[in-house]
């Protein structure tokens, strides 16, 4: 199984390099000559007005919140779909009350209104 | 000899990016390195031979924790310009513990224990037996994993919801 | 093959420095990655016995989830704790948060 | 013994290596990088041929001509355009984070590029053929994610940064369909590898015809996971601009440009390999190599398809993007691996299985198409009475 990996990880180290070592040639071959306003930042010809970095809504938080829990859920439907030709029909009552959990935890997410982008 | 090799290189990537994290004034960077050093992680899974768990790592670890983060750090404003000394009062002394701590985890690992050792294969199926313990088993804390997902989401809606006006 | 103590030294190495985040750090974010990174060193050690004593058996990796579970469930409620925390101070830094003074 | 089956020819190759007396350590690292070289060589010189493809539709759509000038039928315009783009200055902008700023495109790339290396293009040629290779896709997509963000953080723009968070938004909320879609063909096959999961739909098991519900369900979460129409509101110019490259210009914004380009093939090249066969097909067993024509026939096919989208529809709002991926896809999505899970148990022969299988996801895909119908005539009346009480028509 390593030996499939270790194609993986020089593929890996390639598919890496490759696009910074073409950053880095084509850095050679083009023109630079920036100037201020060449350099600021683009707001469609305005100024930018305070700082970038501003505080966003929780609105995305909850959004990532409920992706996570589906998240880690795919953690453990994996392995039982590929292990379930081989299981009886409880496995299929167990992922039943499983995913009834994330359900209940999606409609609770509907409910509260989270799932509604203002 | 190879596999040792690569076995160092990655570790010291790891423990290099997790000092970054630790580190670092700038909270934004310090979570790109926390991402790294997760990646390193997943390396080390990998030659572990827990395939399943290297990828899960980089699906939960980096998909969705590290993005958490990120969403958090990026929701509460002038956290990343470090105004201020990113370590409180203790650090030093925390530092020294962390130290000494280190070297007597390293001392024990090193000489005090012979760890018995046995020479298997990882099975082939180890997906699949995975699959079958956990909801054979192990199902018991699987299915409480369902209610702690359940009960993480709903606690951290309540907390993080913008109450109405 | 790779000796069984230079995972363990690594995962000791690296919960050594989560740990150092935790009680070093002031901003509490901070302080959640580096208990992120010691719940990692955590998931090597059992990955590495795992591995070094019984393959053939599954429950090292069941623990393995379990933790990552715990982990995300985890980061999920601390930061948005730390998000409720952040719209009544304005802050997340430990130690100015001491709601007892008012 | 048969001289166009590329399994022989790898089976030839490696006793060649090892007649050379090499080290099993080193035909894996030579192996590795005839690989490497074969992927990228292919990936960059499918994404030159993609683009003019793409324009080329989209202007015959449009009832245009399209590329034309460079090369016979415009073929090398897009060789002409990455040229330009090489030799173009290249900005950064004083207020970035350099070093992310610089890491952001070459990662988005990167992301890309790994999923190559699971792609079963015939039998016998696949990079690597790793039991996670379905979970592989999904984990490479979220250092895709990541690279967004950190385009749109570095470039310390607003709207750079208000694109990555739209960015994020979407992709984390239609990767969950997605994996849900993808984990039909898993449990069908009772393997994540790629090669196992196409052996399994031989002689037209094709999974997607099974299960057309959770082939649409996949269509269309790959096509919000790729950023196109009718999910291209990362780039709506006229509310954020650009996205998150907006700062980005010459070879920075050439790789984000060929990361989803490149995506679009790797997405269309994995609905044909876990919904559609891969490279199965008549006469497969007798002639392997056909098998390397089926899949790209295929994966042609859906190409087409996204770019047909692509010149047809209008984009969504957000909100109703978010709440497509939430309120319709994710129960669809788990409605459908349970049914799945449910049929595959009954105990009656399999045709009858696929065929019940085959119903039930027709008569879902109604109710749901029903469903968000009726849902948008309501709402289509709620503005009517809206527009009417405050006069504007």
């Amino acid at each position: 199984m390593l030996n499939s990996y270790a194609v993986v990880g020089l593929y890996l180290l390639i598919a890496l390099a490759f696009p910074f070592v073409t950053l880095l040639i084509v850095s050679l071959m083009r023109p630079s000559k920036p100037n201020p306003l060449k350099n600021s930042t683009y707001e469609c010809g305005m100024e930018t007005i305070g700082d970038t970095w501003v505080q966003f809504r929780a609105q995305y938080y909850l959004f990532a919140l409920v992706f996570v829990i589906f998240d880690i859920e795919v953690v453990f439907l994996y392995p039982w779909a590929v292990a379930y030709g081989k299981l009886g029909l409880f496995a299929l009552v167990e992922m039943v009350i499983f995913i009834g959990m994330l359900a209940l935890a999606l409609v609770y997410a509907w409910r509260k209104g989270i799932l509604e982008w203002q | 000899m190879v596999l040792q090799a690569i076995f160092i290189l990655v570790a010291l990537f790891t423990i290099g990016c997790a000092l970054m994290v630790v580190l670092h004034r700038n909270l934004f960077i310090s979570a790109l390195f926390l991402i790294a050093s997760f990646f390193g992680v997943a390396v080390i899974y990998v030659l572990l031979e827990a395939e399943f768990i290297a990828v899960a790592q980089i699906l939960i670890y980096i998909g969705a924790i590290a993005t958490l983060i990120v969403f958090a750090i990026m929701l509460s404003r002038g956290m990343m310009t470090g105004r201020t000394s990113p370590r409180n009062a203790q650090a030093l002394w925390a530092g020294l513990g962390s130290v000494i701590l280190g070297i007597a985890l390293l001392y024990v690992v090193a000489y005090r224990v012979q760890w018995p050792v046995v020479q298997k294969d990882v099975p082939a199926d180890a997906i699949a037996r995975l699959g079958s313990a956990l909801v054979g088993r192990y199902v018991i804390p699987f299915e409480v994993a369902s209610v702690l997902l359940l009960a993480a989401l709903i606690g951290a809606v309540m907390i993080a919801r913008e109450k109405e006006v | 093959m790779i000796p069984l103590s230079w995972f363990l030294a690594v995962s000791a190495i690296l919960f050594v420095i989560g740990f150092f985040g935790v009680l070093s750090r002031r901003n509490a974010i901070a302080i959640l990655m580096g208990i992120e990174l010691m719940l990692n060193a955590v998931n090597i050690n059992v990955l590495a016995f795992w591995r070094y004593t019984q393959p053939e058996n599954p429950a090292g990796l069941v623990w393995a989830i379990i933790v990552i579970t715990v982990a995300a469930a985890e980061a999920a409620v601390g930061l948005a704790l730390f998000i409720a925390l952040y719209r009544l101070r304005t802050t997340v830094n430990i130690d100015e948060v001491d709601l007892l003074k008012g | 013994m048969n001289p166009l089956d590329p399994r022989i020819l790898g089976e030839w190759w490696n006793t060649f290596l090892r007649g050379l007396g090499l080290a099993e350590g080193w035909i894996v690292f030579i192996n590795g990088l005839v690989v490497t070289l074969i992927l990228l060589g292919f990936g960059l010189t499918s994404v030159i041929f993609l683009i003019w493809l793409e324009r080329k539709f989209a202007g015959r759509i449009q009832d245009r001509l399209g590329p034309n000038r460079v090369g016979p039928y415009g073929l090398l315009q897009t060789v002409a355009d990455a040229l330009k783009l090489m030799t173009k200055e290249d900005i950064t902008p004083d207020n970035a984070e350099r070093v992310t700023y610089n890491l952001a495109p070459g990662l988005a790339v990167f992301a890309v590029l790994m999923l190559l290396v699971v792609i079963p293009f015939g039998p016998g040629l696949i990079g690597v053929d790793l039991n996670i290779g379905v979970l592989y896709i999904v984990a490479m997509g979220s250092i895709g994610i990541m690279a967004a963000l950190m385009a749109g953080w570095a470039s310390n723009n607003k709207y750079a940064l208000l694109g990555g968070f739209r960015t994020v938004a979407q992709l984390l909320s239609y990767e969950i369909p997605m994996v849900l879609a993808m984990s039909v063909p898993v449990l069908f096959a009772g393997t994540m590898s790629m090669h196992g999961i196409v052996e399994k739909q031989a002689r037209f098991q094709w999974f997607g015809l099974i299960m057309p519900a959770a082939f649409l369900l996949y269509i269309i979460s790959a096509l919000a996971e790729n950023e196109r129409t009718p999910f291209d509101l990362l780039e709506a110019e006229s509310e954020i601009v650009a996205g998150y490259h907006i700062e980005y210009s010459g070879m920075k914004f050439a790789w984000f440009f060929l990361a989803f380009f490149l995506n679009t093939l790797i997405l269309s090249a994995i609905a044909a390999t876990l919904f559609l066969g891969g490279w199965q097909g008549p006469f497969v067993e007798q002639v392997p190599i056909l098998g390397v024509f089926y899949f790209f026939i295929k994966t042609t096919a859906i190409l087409l398809f996204f770019m047909w989208v692509r010149a047809t529809f209008p984009r969504l709002r957000i909100d109703q993007m978010m709440a497509l991926a939430w309120k319709v896809l994710v129960p669809m999505g788990l409605v459908l691996v349970l049914l799945a899970a449910l049929v595959v148990k009954l105990p009656i022969p399999g045709l009858l299985q696929n065929l019940i299988l085959f119903v039930t996801n027709i008569a879902i895909l109604l109710f749901v198409l029903g469903a968000v119908g009726r849902h948008l005539r309501k709402e289509a009346e709620r503005y009517k009475v809206r527009y009417q009480v405050s006069g504007i028509r």
